[in-house]
């Protein structure tokens, strides 16, 4: 599988997916300016990382949705590309209207940094092979608004199509809807989710509990 | 001139900053307040141009960037 | 400008009569506006180090492994496979009473810029906060505002902030303390230095357009608190941290190419300091255009754009022949590029405006005439020894009242709000170890980082007090297993003029000095706040050390988490010394005697112990003993491990909650315990086997008092939450 | 009744959302506009009762909790 991660401004975990990326895929993805206005030939995954792009000013994500890069982004979706949006990239897939619903700030009003527990909804895509439906497993958070909601038409459908990702095992701590963390687009392949898989890969930094979304990516 | 975006969120969408400052407004002591929304605006300096025109622009930047209308609805003043 | 330039200007602009006589003799004449304005912040406490040079001067800064000590933007050290760690700390304490968001936030944008100009590449962020009395309103609010202005401006730039330290005391109510560090990782060979060169080459500025932020702050942090500092308002700087992230990326993007002669951040007294400096270090002149300031409001004046502190700007010295290549990458990163000057042969700094010269200062006399003042100062009086102590709260109630305390108790709820993970090389996270461990990109390597001072100590005996921060730094650093390197300082002190408070700061140098001399352990940068006073009430003194130490292998750190099934030993000798210790200050209301006396031989001795047995495999897990004594150290163990401890000392509440120093617990195997012990007497270290760590869920004294795990965790995490509920 | 307070920073202080939001709307086309300052509108819902202590009450507010008065101004309306 070839990579590219999309690179905008104020993006700032594109070197802890590159980490994570390389460890399972054996090569080091493609960094993509988000200026440019076309993906690498032969992009088979789009990443878009964490961190605040445009400083999350207006609203996380509004303006990295608008980036020259995005109508690619949009056209290799229709293509059948695969898409992966972790917190700040998930905030933009939902402003770019790839995704449905919104982010919105955390319950509490504060940023929220620490581990949180995460279950697998579904094992059969290409995502989430590498673990078992209804497992549950650690992944950092580091968010202020990943409070993700929808109408209930968009949060029924959601569910009664199975398109439900991750939802919160331990606690739902920034308020989500349904405990939602992470969805898929009708067609599985493009997913965005508010925790950071990345940041747990190497049991030097706590464990390898994320390890397997790169690996199943890895194996598709 | 000057456009003014204000941008609310839309009825029924969850107001997680409006809640917590009702929360504080009552424990501050102002048990009166009922429910609390929090919206942003947005001021645009513009070139002098016809008032309408002005409007119509704005209402496409808000449209294009300044509002997400999956969750938000907006309203343009033009001063 | 019609305003007239007299002596009472100059007064209230910060300069004393001598002062302003000196600026009329260097400049053969009256002073213009923006002349007495530069001459006011560059002599000013905050960036001449008036009071403070004569003893900073004392302190030791070399060793074969520093590459930069004080002196440049930031400490540099040599940590190894061509690589430097570089770092500094940083107060910003005046501001962020007054604003305290954007006080702090803007605080940490500074420290980060004194790292990355010398081309390093952040990798961590820390900070030592002192907060007045929390029963106060005002506190909550401070307190608030710090955690979400460290956390909203660190968050965004990606920096992870993995480490810090946070006091509550009343002598900080109208004067909080916010310290930030910043470390960084450059090659050792790609270091930049802020000395201008080249006559001819152009003077960039690059980053946020100038706005009329923060005037005069240079010489606001050099004063004390009063009422009309309420006035003062105003002109509070607004950090920006998304521009912040750009010029980042842009400064990092650009050192990789041979185009900077030499890089400065713009920090207090912004485009004054940094060209003063820049051209006073490289023996040049420097002559600045103000008319191609980038400004973000109309009708800027000289004097104005000379002292504007608006955050995030840079100032570069660049190749002639590179400059379109700079700009190109500038501009790629959306950040105002201009040309705003040049350098001369002239020794002078010569500012225009519209067509006028608004200010021409020889730079010699400006930096050498630059007053320095032995101020006088007295030693604070030993304290008398800590009389009869009632030793009579069971254990257990002490323990949780302890635990509970606001200078005990979890700081889940700060650390929780600040991205610890960003980067994904952070091995040790905040409460899993003495200090934060961070790996190095693409090597083994990593660094331990802590921030620690013990206030009270350092009021009753500044020697001892002194030595005991630097002490703490260091011990910290050796229970992960890593080699403790160098340190940076921030000296928060009261005003400089009252010879006790100059006496506090004199004799905590000397502390500090013994220390880093003892444990070979070099201050490399450092930061000087005075006048932390409110209508005449001074601060705690309180030097903050920052300390960083290497692991050549990141997978040998150890934290204090340990496995059940292990043997636990105190390492250290344990005499029970409770003056000014928090049983005494939280149990019995009192805050008095000497504080517990610091054997720097022993420090060095038990410390380099534990670190070879760490090393070796031994020591599985590592805890140092200081705040609230040896059950308060044991109770962190059990809640970290999430298992139980079983005790067998029959002690007394002084053996159970003395502060006595250069103490550890190492968490051992029980194969190892015989060997271990052994060892520790044949190298002449007191060693007590005291107990082990357990399945059953409580922590159990000797007496047969337990308290469950739970009860100990509600008790521990209890207080931010219900304060913030 | 509501009450409708309008926040905005003070002149001349730095308005880093403005200046991102100026900047992607020229990015997005919208080359003419000039500055752009944000704010936030927070709507209380009150009680029936005097428009003028309405007011008052919400000005209360605003100096308390709504605004940080060292870098915010704000303005009430009753509704
Ligand atoms: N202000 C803060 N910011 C970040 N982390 C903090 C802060 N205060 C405390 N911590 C972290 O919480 C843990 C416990 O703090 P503390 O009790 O001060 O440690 P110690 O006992 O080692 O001095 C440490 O890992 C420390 O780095
Ligand atoms: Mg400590």
């Amino acid at each position: 599988m070839k990579a590219a991660i999309l690179l905008f401004p104020g993006i700032n975990r594109e070197r802890d997916m590159v980490l994570a990326v390389r460890q399972s895929f054996g090569h080091a993805p493609q960094i993509v300016w988000h200026k440019e206005t076309a993906l690498p030939a032969g992009t088979d995954l789009v990443i878009l990382p964490g961190g605040f792009s445009f400083g999350d000013y207006l609203r996380c994500g509004a303006m990295a949705a608008h980036s020259p890069i995005m109508p690619a982004v949009k056209a290799h979706v229709e293509r059948g590309g695969y898409v992966l949006g972790v917190c700040n990239g998930f905030q933009i897939l939902t402003e770019a209207g790839l995704l449905p619903g919104a982010l919105l700030r955390n319950a509490s009003l504060r940023f929220l940094s620490m581990d949180t527990m995460l279950k697998v909804e579904r094992a059969d895509t290409v995502f989430t092979s590498k673990w078992q439906t209804g497992a549950i497993f650690r992944a950092p958070m580091a968010h202020g608004d990943g409070n993700y909601n929808a109408d209930e038409a968009t949060l029924d459908r959601l569910e009664g199509e199975n398109l439900v990702a991750f939802r919160y095992a331990d606690e739902n701590r920034n308020g989500s809807a349904r405990g939602i963390a992470g969805i898929f687009s009708p067609n599985l392949r493009v997913l965005g989710l508010m925790p950071h898989p990345e940041n747990l890969v190497d049991p030097l930094m706590g464990g390898t509990d994320g390890k397997p979304l790169f690996d199943s990516l890895a194996a598709a | 001139m000057k456009a003014i975006v204000t941008v609310t969120l839309k009825h029924g969408v969850l107001d997680p900053q409006g809640k917590a400052i009702g929360h504080a407004l009552h424990t501050l002591g102002f048990t009166e307040v009922g429910e609390v929304r929090v919206g942003k605006t947005i001021e645009l300096e513009l070139p002098a141009q016809d008032p309408a025109q002005a409007k119509a622009t704005a209402e496409d930047m808000a449209r294009k960037l300044l509002a997400n209308t999956v969750i938000e609805s907006f309203k343009v003043e033009i001063a | 400008m019609s305003t007239e330039i007299n002596f009472a200007l100059a007064k209230s602009f910060g300069l004393n009569e001598a002062e302003w006589t000196k600026v009329n003799e260097i400049m053969g004449r009256a002073p213009s506006l923006t002349e007495l304005g530069i001459f006011s912040v560059m002599w000013s406490e905050h960036c001449s180090y008036k009071s403070s040079r004569v003893w900073l001067k004392e302190l030791p800064t070399k060793a074969p492994w520093v590459i930069h000590g004080p002196g440049e933007n930031a400490g540099v050290i040599d940590i190894g496979d061509g690589l430097a760690a570089i770092f500094k700390m940083e107060s910003h304490n005046h501001p962020s009473f007054i604003e305290p968001y954007q006080g702090a936030a803007t605080g940490v944008g500074g420290i980060l810029r004194d790292v990355f100009t010398m081309g390093a590449r952040p990798i961590a962020n820390l900070n030592a906060l002192r907060f007045g009395d929390p029963s106060l309103p005002v506190t909550k609010r401070v307190v608030d505002g710090v955690v979400r202005g460290i956390g909203g401006y660190g968050n965004c730039v990606g920096v992870p902030t993995v480490g810090g330290e946070v006091n509550f005391h009343p002598s900080y109510n109208g004067n909080p303390l916010v310290n930030a560090m910043t470390v960084g990782i450059a090659r050792k060979d790609k270091i930049f230095l802020s000395a201008a060169a080249g006559i001819g080459n152009p003077v960039i500025y690059v980053g946020s357009k100038t706005g009329r932020d923060g005037i005069h702050g240079a010489t606001m942090a050099s004063t004390e608190f009063d009422a009309s500092s309420e006035e003062k308002r105003p002109t509070v700087q607004v950090g920006d941290p998304f521009t912040e992230k750009l010029l980042i990326e842009a400064c990092l993007e650009l050192m990789q190419t041979d185009a900077i002669v030499a890089i400065q951040d713009m920090g207090a007294a912004g485009l004054t300091s940094s060209s003063v400096e820049m051209a006073g270090k490289g023996g040049v002149g420097i002559e600045l255009n103000l008319d191609n300031v980038p400004q973000r409001e109309p009708n800027m004046s000289a004097y104005e754009m000379m002292l504007s502190e608006s955050q995030e700007r840079m100032l570069l010295i660049l190749k002639p022949e590179r400059r379109d290549m700079a700009r190109a990458i500038i501009e790629k990163w959306d950040l105002d590029y201009a040309e705003i000057g040049t350098i001369t042969a002239t020794g002078r700094i010569v500012v225009k405006h519209n067509g006028v010269t608004e200010a021409d200062i020889p730079l010699d006399p400006l930096a050498e005439a630059a007053p320095l003042y032995r101020r006088p100062w007295v030693e604070t009086p030993k304290p008398a020894p800590l009389g009869p102590v009632d030793l009579t709260t069971p254990l257990d109630q002490a323990l949780l009242k302890l635990i509970a305390s606001p200078d005990l108790c979890s700081r889940r709820w700060i650390y929780d709000q600040y991205d610890s993970t960003v980067g994904g090389q952070t091995v040790k996270r905040p409460a899993q170890a003495d200090a934060a461990i961070v790996r190095l990109e693409d090597s083994p390597r990593a660094l331990a980082i802590t921030t620690d001072v013990t206030p009270r100590y350092c009021v009753a005996d500044p020697v001892e007090g002194g030595k005991q921060a630097v002490a703490e730094t260091w011990r910290n650093i050796t229970a992960t297993g890593a080699k403790p390197l160098a340190i940076t300082d921030n000296m928060n002190f009261g005003n400089p003029e009252k010879p006790e408070i100059m006496g506090q700061f004199a004799t905590c140098i000397q502390g500090m000095k013994a220390a880093c001399e003892a444990l070979d352990y070099p201050v490399v940068s450092g930061n000087v706040s005075l006048y932390n006073e409110t209508e005449g009430r001074p601060i705690l003194p309180t030097p903050a050390i920052g300390g960083v130490g290497v692991l050549d292998n990141a997978a040998q750190a150890v934290g204090y988490a340990a496995a059940p099934g292990l043997e636990l030993v105190l390492i250290g000798e344990t005499q029970g010394h409770l003056g000014r210790s928090l049983y005494l200050r939280e149990i019995l209301g009192r805050e008095d005697g000497p504080p517990p006396p610091v054997d720097l031989a022993a420090e060095r001795r038990n410390g380099d112990f534990v670190r070879a047995q760490i090393l070796a495999g031994t020591i599985q897990a590592c805890h140092d003993v200081a705040d609230g004594g040896l059950a308060v150290a044991l109770a962190e163990i059990a809640l970290a491990s999430n298992a139980g401890i079983a005790l067998t000392p029959e002690a007394d509440a002084a053996f159970w909650f003395g502060e006595d120093q250069a103490r550890y617990i190492a968490a051992l195997a029980p194969s190892a315990l015989a060997g271990f012990l052994a060892a520790t007497q044949s190298a002449g270290i007191p060693a007590q086997h005291i107990g082990r760590t357990v399945m059953e869920n409580k922590l159990t004294l000797p007496n047969g008092i337990a308290i469950s795990l739970p009860q100990l965790r509600d008790a521990h995490e209890g207080f931010f939450p219900a304060w913030f509920a």
